[in-house]
Parts: C-alpha cells; structure tokens; sequence
C-alpha cells in the first residue's frame, strides 16, 4: 500500500539511508549533475532531469579485473575470480595505474542505494539485467546488481531531449523499483515495489495514501507527460531501421559522426567491453580486465591480419542506431532504448536518433 | 575458492600432442586436468571454445577434433596474431586454459538421410573436420557426402593425410582446388578459386544440407553459386566468423544484425541471416 | 709531456647531446670545443605566427626536465606585454609549481646524474645493489616533489592548468594538504641529503667567475625579482637585452653569452645560493653550518651541495604556502593586446630568459628565448681551460672523467640549450 | 633465471621528455628499468654499447638531419623489437611546425648564420624504418609506456589505445566541455592515452597527443566554426601538436 511521508520525514529516511548504506544520488558535476556518493544530504541535487551518465556504471565497471593469476614453472593458478567491491564513482583511476576501478567493501556498506533513479533508468538497469543474466551469469555484473537497492522518483521535470514517453518507459514507472517517490508538492507518495524496500519503509510509521492522493499522483504523471516536446514514433520501428540502408540520411549523419563513442557510453543500455590481459614487471604476476568498449570505434570490429567488418564510419553509425531502435528487440525483447535522450544531448556534433527514425520513415 | 560458477574463467587443459598441418596451421591435441571435467565435456561438430593462452590472452577456435571421442579434443589453429602466435610458442605438456563449448553446430540431425554437400576454404575446413568424422563413422545414418576444399596453394590444404582415408569412404566425393601452385609444388587437381569446383560438382539441391566455411569472400562467392544451381536458403549452413572477446552473448562484438554469433551460430541457416542489413549485400 | 687528447664523444647524464673536444700538446691546451651537437628546433622559428594561448604549451616542450620554468616564463613574459597582473593567490601557486619542479630537478640531478660521478659508478642503477637504500629515499623524495607538481599543474611532467592570468583549474586545499603531510615526512631526508652531498670529496678547483640570478629581498626566488650578480650587477627584467649578450659559434649548435663589457658567468643553483643565501629558510642555514658550508663558493663542483641546500628550503617553504593559501576559481579572463614583454626566472639549472612581441589579435610576432645551459657554456669552458692545466698531471683517462665531471656538476641541459635567440648584438 | 632481455633507449631530436617520463616521472622506475638490461641509455648512463643486438629499442625524437637516418636504420637492424617512444618519435609533433613554413624562413628567426647548421624537414621515426608499435603522448604516458615496457617483457602485444581521448574522458565521467561549454575541445581527434587529462582538469584538450587513426577533422572543424572559431584559429587548433600527420590534411591545408 503506497504511503505518506513529509518533507522531514524523507529526510529523516535519507539520512539513514546515508549512514546505513553506500549511498549513490545525483550531485553537482560542473554545469550538470551525475551519481556520486552521498554523505550528507546536503550533497543532494533535487532540480535535475538527467544525469550526465547512466546508472550502469554502478554495475558494470568500466574497467575491472576478471581474475590474475600466477604463472610459476608450469603451473597456473587462478587467484582472484570475482571482485567482491562496488564500481568507484567519479575520478577513477586510469588504465594500467595501481588502483582498479572497485571500491572494496567494509561493514555496512555491503549494500548500496541508488537515489534518484529516474524512470527512464529504471527501465535501462531492467534491460541490462537481462543482457548479463541472458544464457551465462556475469558474476561481476550480479554481485554489484544484487546489492543495490533502487529508489526511484516519478518524473515531474522534462527536458528538451527526453522522449521515453514515446516508450512508455517514463515518466511514471510500474515496476523494477525497491522504492519510488512521488512528489506530490506538500507530501511524498512512497511505495515499495519489493521486500527490501518494504523492510525499509516498514521500519517507518507512515500512513497509508488516500485514494485522493493516488489521484494527485495520477495528475502529477498528466501534467508531466504534457510537458514533452520530442517524440519518437514506435509504431513498426523495428522494421523501419533497417529497411533502407542506403538512404541518405545515413551519409548525412555519419559525416557528422566524429566516431567519438559519447553517444554509446552515456547510453543506459549499451554494454559491451573488451577483454585484455595485463603484466607486471615480474612477469609471472598476470591479470585479465574487461574495459569499456563501443561500436563507434574502429577496433571493435577489427579481426586479425588486419581485417575489420566495420571499417566505415557509416556501418558502426547504422550498427549503433539500428541496434537501438531494431536488433535489440528479437535479442531481448525489449527495445534498447529508454527515451533518456542522452544519446542526443551529448554527441558532440548533434546527430539524433529519433530524426534518422523519422527520415527513414519518410516524415 | 569456486571458480566453477564464474563462466569467464577457463579451465586447465594440456596439450598432449602438437602436429604440424602446414606452415602456419598446427592441430592441437588437448585434455582437461580435470578428469572429471574431461569426462562431463561433450560438443557437436561446428562449435567452439575459448583458448587462454596464459599472459597473452583468449581466442575463439573451433573443435576439429570427433565429438564422440571423449578422451581429448582437437583444435586446429592458423598462427595470425598475439594470441595464435604465442600458442604457436607453447610445447607438448605445457598448460592453456579452455572454456565451452559454446554455439551452434553443423546440422548433422537434419542431415540425417540426406546428402552433404560440404565447401570449405583454408582454415574453414578445421569445424567441418568433425562433420566428416561424423559421417565417416556414421556411414548409413546419411547419403551421398561431396567435399570441395579449396586452399591458396597445395602446402596450404590442411589434413592431407587423411584424405586418403576420406577418399575410400563409400559414396564419398572430395573436390579439390588451389589458387597457385609455386614452382617446386606437384598439384593434380584443379586450379582456381573454390567455387570453380562447382562445375565438377555432382551434388544437387535435391535433399542437400549444405555446409561451408572459409573466408567470408569465398562464402559470398559459394552462396551465389549455390543460389544460382536453385539450392533455397533453408538448406544452406554458414558458419560465420566475427570478432569475440567472451563467447559468452555478453561483449556485444560479435553481434551481426540480431544474431550473435557466439550463441545464435557460428552455425546459421542462410535463411536465419538473409536479411540481416550487414549481409544483405551477399546475395 | 707528449700530445694529449681528449675527446669525450658525449656527455652522459645529461639532457641532450654533446661532445667535448680538447687538444693539449707541450702542456699547453690548442684547442678545447664544447661542442653542443643537439639538433636544433628552432622554437623561436616556428612561434611566430601562432596564438598567445598557446604558447605555454608549446614551449614547455623545450625540456623535459623544466617545463614548468619554460611556461611560467613565457606566461610571465606575455602578461608583461599584455599588462596584465595576475592575482596572489596565482603568484602563489605559480611558486608552488616552480619549487616542486626545481626540487624534483635538483634531486634528479644529485642522486640519478651526480651521485653515480661522486661514488664512482656508471649509472645510478649500477648504484642499486650496494646503495639500494640511497636509491629508493631519492626515489621517495622525488615522488614527492612530483606529486606536488601533478597537484597544482594536473601532469608532473608537462603540466596542463597554467594559463596566461591564472590556472585552468585549482587544486584542492583538500589535495594539497595530502601532499604536505608527504612534504614534512620528508624533510628530515632533505638534510641527509645534504650531508650525503657534502661529505663527498669533490676536486678542489676555484675560478673567480660572476655568479648571476635573480632576486627578491622578500623570498628566496625562482619565479620573478631583479637580476643581480656576485659582481655588482642589479638590473630590472626588461633590462636584460640590453647587459647580457649572445653569439652564435660555428662549432656548436648552442649559442655563448657573455655579460657586456665583462666575460662569462655561471648561473644555476650555486649562483642562487651565492646571491640569496641570506634569504634561505633557518633550517636551510643551520644545516649549511653543521656540514661547514660557506657561501660564496667558487668551486662549480660546489654547484651539487647548493641544490641539496636548496632542496631543504624549498621543501619548508612549500609547506609554508599551502597554509596560505586555499584555492578558489579566479577570473581569468585575458584582454588581447597588442605589446612586447620581457621576463626572467629560475629554471632548475639557473637563468630562463623568454621575450615576445605581439600584435593586437594576440599572434606572436617575435619569440626570443635564452636558456639556462646557453648561459652556461662559456663559462663551462673557461672552467676548463682553468682546471686542465692545473690537472694536467692525470692519465688521459683521468683527466677526461673528470673534465666531464665538470661539465655535468653544471647539471647542463644541452636541448634546451639549441634553440637560443637571434639576438641583433654586435660581435665584440 | 633467464637472461635479462636488453633495452636500448635512444635520443633523436627531443626534449628529453620521454626519457626523462621513463627515468623519472614514473610512479615504478626502478622496477621498470631493472627489469630489463639496459644497454644504451646515454641520459641515464656512463657505459653505453653503440652497435649492439638489442630485444627492445625505444626512440625517443624524430629525424631532423640526415645523419639521423642513418643511425635509426642502424638502430633497427639491430632490434628485434622497435617502438616509438613519444609524440615527436610518432607523428614528429611539434617539430612538424617547421614543416608547415619555409625552412629558411624559420631557422632565420633563430640563427644568424645558417651555413653551420644542418637540419631538414622533421620526419617521424615510422617513415624512416618500420615501427612495431607507436606509442604517442608528449611525454609518453605512463600507462602506454608501463603496458609497453610489460608486455615486451614477455613478448606480449601491448594494448595500446586506437580510439579517441573522448572515450577515456567519458570513463572518468568527466563533463564533456565541448558538448556543454562549447569549449574547442580535440579530444574527439586526438589520440587516447592521457586519460583525458586537460578535461578532467577542466581546459580543452589541445592534440598534444597528435590524431587518432579514424579521426574525422572536417567535421569537428565544423563544430568549432559553428561554435565561432574563425577559420585561422581553427588551423592553429589543428596544426600544434599534428606534425606531418595526413589525417588533419583536409582541415589545415589552405591555400
Ligand atoms: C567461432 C570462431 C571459430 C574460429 N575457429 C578457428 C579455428 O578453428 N582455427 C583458427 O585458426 N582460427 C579460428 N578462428 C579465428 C581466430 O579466433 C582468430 O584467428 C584469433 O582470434 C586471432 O587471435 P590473435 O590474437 O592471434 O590475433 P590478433 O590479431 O592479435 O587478435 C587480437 C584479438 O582480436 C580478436 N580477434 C582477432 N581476430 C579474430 C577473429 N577472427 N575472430 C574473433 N576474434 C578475433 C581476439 O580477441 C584476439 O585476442 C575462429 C573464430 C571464430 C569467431
Ligand atoms: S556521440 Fe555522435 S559523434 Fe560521437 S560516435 Fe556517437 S554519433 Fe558519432
Ligand atoms: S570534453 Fe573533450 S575529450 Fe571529453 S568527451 Fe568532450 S570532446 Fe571528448
Ligand atoms: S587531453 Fe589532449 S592536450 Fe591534454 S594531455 Fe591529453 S592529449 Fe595532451
């Protein structure tokens, strides 16, 4: 049953959340806000639409070791496998430096909270637990994955980029939370979407909403729907991406397409890396690491002697978009995409999704 | 500490047997440490593992080797780059670690009382070496069985010394073709590109499973062929080859259109990927 | 005494390359060539034409080991002709980020160049197995010094935050305190230092030469101040064209200078503690008492004990500004204009001399630049025709090893000495 | 224990940067420098073996003068292994600056008399003899070099980054300036390996790096122009740190 808090008792309730948990929520960053960890509440950003990156670093490492290991005479022995550690936020060390991007975890801190989670995310994180769950388990995924607890809020800000609308992965959310906040303008909505969030509301004497307040919550979700400006027209799209690769939208763009890769790595849903293996100076010492890695790029698709299935910039574009808005659909049966507009805002030279969508379409 | 449940991380192996193939192809003989695990490891012809060779890294590399040998398993490797090159450097006895198998095989049920048609270029013959042995052993399970193998030069074919086996087969038909034939090189067979066999070939689309693997650009050249002689895209098996760092659908790199190529193949229907964008442009 | 040669085919341990030439026969030296054969740049060259902004980083690749000096510089030199004051609290991080640098330098150059010539090794990784100890205290001590350079300028090695008017970003108070903590850690190291430096017996050579620098009754100096000499020289920065001048050699791709109307001169660490030794820290002073150092000192070999000196100020003084300050996002707004500026520092190895000339959209239009080594290299050879004689004695062997030691007490830095100015001076 | 493998480290027309990133601006020198048997090392050492077979060499420098040539090609036939160590060693980076103007006109400025100094166009170490692996960065960075240094140690391939600084800034989940500020930032051209140092320390990156391989100039010289850099500020942008490299050619080859 969704429950009523006040102003002081969020706060109340995010200030334990804050001494019992690693706590992740929006800050300042520069001109914008991204996750970092929060130790006071006054860290907290509330006026916000996006943040600079998705959630899924919080779970996905952009670098992070698989296992090292030992090479002595003819034995090999395996000697680390799973990182226990949650991903580090923020200035994080650089390649081959000493630190790896894992925080080791102390005490409580076992569990994480992500604070803030938009919508749109919430659906993103959904997606990516299926892709490192699909077929084999990612070890290194789910242990981060299943110590988060989720907190979401129902959007009431839009900018300029959003589009999950067109999804329906936002602005309200039905599932895929532990907790969800709705403001409401004097009091919060709080409802609980699994026993870990129950056990933490439940520890909390709130009273049950009314059902003019479920009411209230419907007309915040109206009011903010209404405030969308860009929209993507779902109808066929899987169809529609892939049915003319020739068309000139494509050149246009990738003309554009500084193969950057900003566009996939501030993407909720795109998860693909690279493996290498690393040394030391006693060359006994090994590692393999996984590190972020994007379709943009001209390596990811290069073979050995030279060969490469996507030299040209326009086929890594097309991959890029096709698989969004096509591909991902018969893979996972979801659409790649969560309408966060991230894709748009931060690519450099402005290509958009949603405009090839609607060249392809003839509009 | 379980290293059981972590799907990344490779298992020990030994390489019992090392034998040259040609210049730059060694076949690999190997068995887990692990008894138990040898034990458990079963595959289908057309499938592949991941090789760790220790301090330099992984690679995809398909089983030549016959699945129902259980003993030890076979790969046979093309020295290209990092990874292939410091195999190359290993010895019998030393250990690399393996992880699989993973994929899709070859169609040897469908092909059950039906004919093979089998084109293969290069390295391309290492995955279909199991459907060979396969057949070979299951001689009444299937019909008639044509190989056409096409390599750059005669020192390039790869199990030369079985062909004389897989000659005497009964209703066996092995086609085979170079590109060039270096001075110094006896070569009695044809000349030419693999799909210059297709003139001599006797197989017909009438209850055909055809298999091919190779160089993408002869598979492109074989496809059209094969097309052309009115095989339809159901009875055509390509294995494909795309970059891979985990085997495991999780890196994305080997991803062509919906289809990954380490779970949904290497082995595809021709019909499955017709219409994928990227391939499109083969027919 | 038969005909002597020596020909020591390149410096080693020292930046860049060079060979030194002496020709003695009947105990009388023919010919001696300090030869600097690193291939040219040609900095002041390719300067022209670019933008104001960007100057900084372009010169900082003038040398490796002082790139800090060689944009602080430039920077000094272009808001001179912009007329541009940059706030205390950049002053103050400028010096932060020079004195790191001249510390991390002067610890590179006693333990990895000098040590080795004074201990009698080749190099200092031949010195790792018996001196394994002195090895891995210089190695701590330089990583401090680096931090500190990483902290204020991002990248120890080519620091990017400097600007013309401030920095691009500030560091953290937060960030500096860490590196405090690690500078009084290492104080005590620095006076070990010194006592390791000064009990090395070094060759007993004097020459009376003028020992130039700058300086500031204020601090002990790197970054701005007045230029002054041992012999009475006490002039303004823009003054410098007009008493310091320069020929090109023809055996020698670095250029000689000379103080107008008098002859060589030195300039480096020994010249700054010669000229400033009143302005050093207590600590610094105390510790120059206790290993009976009395300045000034005329012997170049001297030159290793005044960095070690040095080192023990700088390293207090660092920590001294950090409690002073507690950086903050200025303003750095340039106003573009039109202007020539002069301006003179410290680097590491001594006198940095960077002059432009702009035009009213900020493109340089002249670019001269004097380097510590090019002030130098007279005087190295003077050196020599002084102490040769006086050790003409030694087997040929001998006597070039420590030739060559002479050369590298200089701390010399031969590529950045070839891309000196074209100087309109009469040939005297 | 096996034999130390033999390193030769070697000066063309520098700053010393590199070497000095190797001797000393690096976090495990010793560890790096005794893991190998160094052989030529003449900022760093008295004894140097000229001639001699080496496992590894690492040039720092470019060629600027013909003697210069004929020593890299001595250099290469007697390594098995050849990197480039640093930016000027890759693509000639700031020394290409001369390339872009007269000679003449450029040594002028800085010598009176040119008849005793020998220079010609800055050439990098990969047009001169095959390169086995480039390794920019000016200096080098510490990470490439570590990888480098590691990896030969064993004869492993080194990773060294083919992509964009923008892909290391996005991973330290840096504001991209270009995007938000509208700041000339080249990080989408230069090549990674800095760990995208100037924007995480809050400037545009300014190609100290030199280009990426995929780089696509045109079309971030368009971005810059729309966000109001003329063209001569946009040729300078281009031209700094590039030296002779080909990929900017569309941008900075004005009339
Ligand atoms: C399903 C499958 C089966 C294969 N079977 C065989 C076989 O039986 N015999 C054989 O010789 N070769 C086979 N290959 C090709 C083999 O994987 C590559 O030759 C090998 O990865 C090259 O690695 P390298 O390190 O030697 O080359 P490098 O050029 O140094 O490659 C560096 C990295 O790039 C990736 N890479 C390069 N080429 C390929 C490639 N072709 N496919 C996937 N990843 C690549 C790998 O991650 C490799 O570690 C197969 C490939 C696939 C996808
Ligand atoms: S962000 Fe834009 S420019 Fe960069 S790779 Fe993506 S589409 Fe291309
Ligand atoms: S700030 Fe520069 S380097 Fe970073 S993402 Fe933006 S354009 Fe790329
Ligand atoms: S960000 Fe660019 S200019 Fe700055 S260090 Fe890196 S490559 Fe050099």
């Amino acid at each position: 049953m969704p429950k009523i808090m006040d102003e002081k008792e969020l706060q109340s309730l995010l200030g334990l959340l804050i001494k019992e948990y690693r706590f992740i929520g929006p800050v300042r960053k520069d001109l914008e806000t991204g996750f970092g960890e929060i130790k006071s509440l006054k860290e907290l950003v509330k006026d916000y639409t996006n943040t600079i990156e998705p959630p899924k670093y919080l779970f996905l490492t952009p670098q992070e070791t698989l296992f090292s290991y030992e090479m002595k005479k003819e034995e090999i022995t395996i000697t680390k496998t799973e990182e226990q550690g949650h991903a580090a936020l923020g200035d994080r060390p650089s390649l081959w430096s000493e630190g790896i991007a894992v925080e080791p975890l102390q005490g409580k801190a076992i569990q994480q909270v992500i604070f803030g989670v938009r919508p749109c995310d919430v659906h993103g994180i959904r997606m990516m637990d299926k892709v490192f769950k699909e077929d084999f388990d990612d070890t290194y995924y789910q242990s981060k994955r299943n110590k988060t607890i989720i907190f979401s809020v129902t959007c009431t800000s839009v900018s300029d980029y959003c589009f999950c609308q067109s999804w329906g992965t936002g602005p309200s959310l039905k599932d895929g939370f532990d907790l969800l906040l709705t403001d409401l303008g004097d009091r919060y909505l709080i409802e609980t979407g699994s026993k870990e969030g129950n056990e933490i509301i439940g520890k909390m004497r709130l009273r049950d909403a009314t059902p003019m307040e479920l009411k209230q919550k419907a007309a915040v979700i109206k009011a903010t729907e209404a405030k969308f400006t860009r929209k993507l027209n779902i109808k066929d799209i899987q169809q529609i991406m892939i049915s003319q690769p020739e068309h000139p939208t494509w050149k246009d763009k990738a003309d554009r397409c500084l193969s950057c890769g900003n566009c996939t790595s501030v993407c909720p849903t795109c998860y693909c890396f690279d493996v290498q293996e690393k040394g030391d100076y006693n060359p006994s010492n090994m590692e393999r690491y996984r590190l972020w890695d994007s379709c943009q790029l001209l390596e990811y698709s290069q073979v050995a002697l030279g060969g490469n299935f996507r030299r040209e910039r326009i086929s890594r574009l097309k991959q890029f978009m096709m698989h969004k808005l096509s591909f991902s659909y018969p893979q996972y049966g979801d659409f790649h995409c969560v309408g966060c507009g991230r894709c748009i805002k931060w690519c450099p030279t402005s290509i958009d999704l949603t405009e090839v969508a609607k060249d392809l379409r003839g509009e | 500490m379980s290293v059981r449940n972590n799907a990344y991380v490779p298992e020990m192996a030994t390489i019992e047997k090392i034998e040259r193939e040609t210049n730059d192809v060694n076949t690999y003989t190997l068995t887990f440490k692990d008894k138990a695990k040898q034990k458990d490891y079963s595959f289908a012809g057309g499938q592949f593992n991941m090789l760790s060779i220790f301090g330099f890294g992984e690679a995809p590399i398909s089983i030549s080797s016959d699945p129902q040998d259980r003993n030890e398993i076979q790969h046979t490797v093309r020295k290209v780059g990092g990874v292939t090159e410091a195999l190359f450097n290993l010895k019998e006895g030393e250990v690399l670690g393996m992880r699989g198998p993973y994929g899709r095989g070859w169609p040897l049920k469908e092909a059950k009382g039906k004919n093979i048609l089998v084109v293969a270029g290069g390295i391309g013959l290492a995955p279909l070496r199991p459907v060979i042995t396969q057949v070979i052993k299951n001689r009444e399970e299937y019909d008639r069985f044509e190989l056409l193998y096409g390599a750059r030069t005669p020192g390039d074919m790869l199990f030369t010394d079985e062909f004389d086996h897989w000659q005497k087969v009964k209703n066996f038909r092995l086609l085979f073709s170079v590109d060039a034939v270096p001075k110094d090189q006896r070569w009695d067979h044809n000349v030419g590109v693999v799909t210059t066999l297709f003139d001599q070939m006797s197989s017909t689309p009438s209850r055909t499973i055809v298999m091919t693997c190779g160089p993408e650009i002869m598979m492109k050249f074989a496809l059209k062929a094969l097309l052309a002689r009115g095989f339809n895209s159901s009875q055509i098996f390509l294995s494909l080859e795309r970059r891979m760092e985990c085997g495991l659908k999780k890196c994305g790199h080997c991803q062509i259109g919906e289809k990954y190529v380490c779970s949904d193949g290497p082995v595809f229907p021709w019909a499955e990927i017709k219409d994928i964008p990227e391939i499109v442009g083969w027919k | 005494m038969p005909e002597k040669k020596i020909n020591i085919e390149y410096i080693a341990r020292v930046e860049g390359e060079s060979t030194l030439d002496v020709h003695i026969s009947k105990n009388e030296i023919t010919d001696l060539k300090l030869k600097v054969w690193e291939p040219p740049r040609f900095f002041e060259g390719f300067l022209v034409g670019r933008k104001y902004d960007e100057i900084s980083d372009m010169v900082m690749r003038i040398c490796g080991i002082c790139p800090v000096s060689h944009s602080t510089t430039a920077i000094r030199a272009l808001e001179n002709a912009m007329q541009i004051t940059p706030s205390a609290q950049t002053k103050k991080l400028r010096r932060l980020l020079s004195y790191s640098q001249v510390m991390s330098s002067d610890i590179l150059h006693i333990y990895m160049l000098a040590a080795p010539d004074f201990l009698g090794y080749e190099s200092v990784l031949a010195m790792v197995p018996k001196h394994l100890d002195l090895v891995k205290k210089a190695i701590k001590m330089k990583m401090v010094a680096n931090e500190l350079t990483e902290i204020v300028g991002g990248r120890a090695a080519n620091p990017v935050t400097p600007k013309i008017n401030g920095f691009y970003q500030v560091p953290s108070k937060e960030r500096l305190n860490s590196v405090k903590k690690h500078l009084e850690a290492m104080q005590q190291d620095t006076v070990d230092t010194l006592k390791v430096v000064a009990s090395l017996p070094i060759p007993e050579f004097e020459r009376k030469t003028e020992y130039v620098c700058i300086r500031n009754p204020e601090e002990y100096t790197i970054n701005e101040g007045r230029l002054v000499s041992t012999e009475g020289l006490d002039i303004l920065e823009e003054e410098y064209r007009n008493h310091i001048i320069e020929n090109q050699i023809s055996y020698s791709n670095a250029k000689q200078c000379r103080i107008k109307g008098r002859g060589d001169f030195m300039v480096g660490a020994l010249a700054r503690v010669n000229n400033n030794y009143d302005l050093l820290s207590d600590k610094a002073k105390e510790a120059a008492e206790e290993n009976h150092l009395k300045f000034p000192v005329y012997n170049p070999f001297a030159n290793t004990a005044a960095q070690a000196l040095e080192v023990i100020h700088l390293t207090t003084r660092c920590t001294e500004i950090i409690d002073e300050i507690d950086p903050k996002p200025e303003d750095t707004t340039v106003n573009v204009k039109a202007g020539e500026g002069h301006a003179l520092t410290e680097a590491p190895r001594g006198l940095l001399y960077h002059g432009y000339k702009l035009n009213e959209k900020g493109i340089v239009e002249k670019a001269e630049i004097t380097t510590p080594t090019t002030h130098n290299v007279l005087s190295m050879e003077q050196d020599l025709y002084k102490m040769i004689p006086e050790i003409m004695d030694l087997p040929e062997g001998k006597l070039a090893l420590q030739c060559e030691e002479l050369i590298r007490a200089y701390d010399p830095c031969f590529s950045c000495s070839v891309h000196t100015i074209k100087a309109n001076v009469k040939k005297d | 224990m096996a034999e130390k493998k033999k390193l030769g480290i070697f000066k063309l027309t520098s700053c010393a940067g590199c070497q000095m990133r190797l001797l000393y601006y690096q976090h495990r020198e010793l560890e790096a420098l005794t893991a190998y048997d160094i052989t030529y090392f003449k900022m760093g050492k008295r004894d140097n073996l000229e001639n001699i077979k080496v496992d590894v060499a690492l040039i720092e420098g470019c060629v600027t003068n013909s003697e210069q040539i004929d020593e890299l090609k001595r250099i290469r036939e007697n390594s098995t292994i050849l990197a480039t160590l640093g930016g000027c060693a890759t693509r000639s980076s700031l020394w290409g600056l001369k390339n872009n103007k007269p000679e003449k006109e450029i040594e002028e400025k800085a010598y009176k008399d040119l008849s005793t100094i020998h220079s010609i166009k800055a050439i990098p170490v990969n047009d001169v003899v095959k390169v086995d692996y480039l390794l920019p960065g000016c200096p080098v960075g510490e990470d490439e070099m570590t990888e480098f240094l590691q990896s030969a140690l064993v004869g492993r391939r080194p990773f060294i980054k083919p992509h964009s600084v923008c892909v290391e800034c996005k991973m330290k989940g840096n504001l991209c300036i270009l995007v938000a500020k509208k700041e000339p930032c080249m990080g989408p051209v230069t090549a990674a390996g800095c760990g995208a140092l100037c924007p995480t320390n809050g400037r545009p990156c300014y190609n100290c790096r030199g280009p990426m391989i995929a780089a696509n100039a045109p079309a971030l010289a368009k971005e810059f122009k729309k966000n109001g850099l003329s063209d001569e500020e946009i040729y300078l942008k281009f031209t700094a740190f590039s030296g002779l490299s080909k990929v900017y050619e569309e941008v900075t080859d004005r009339a």
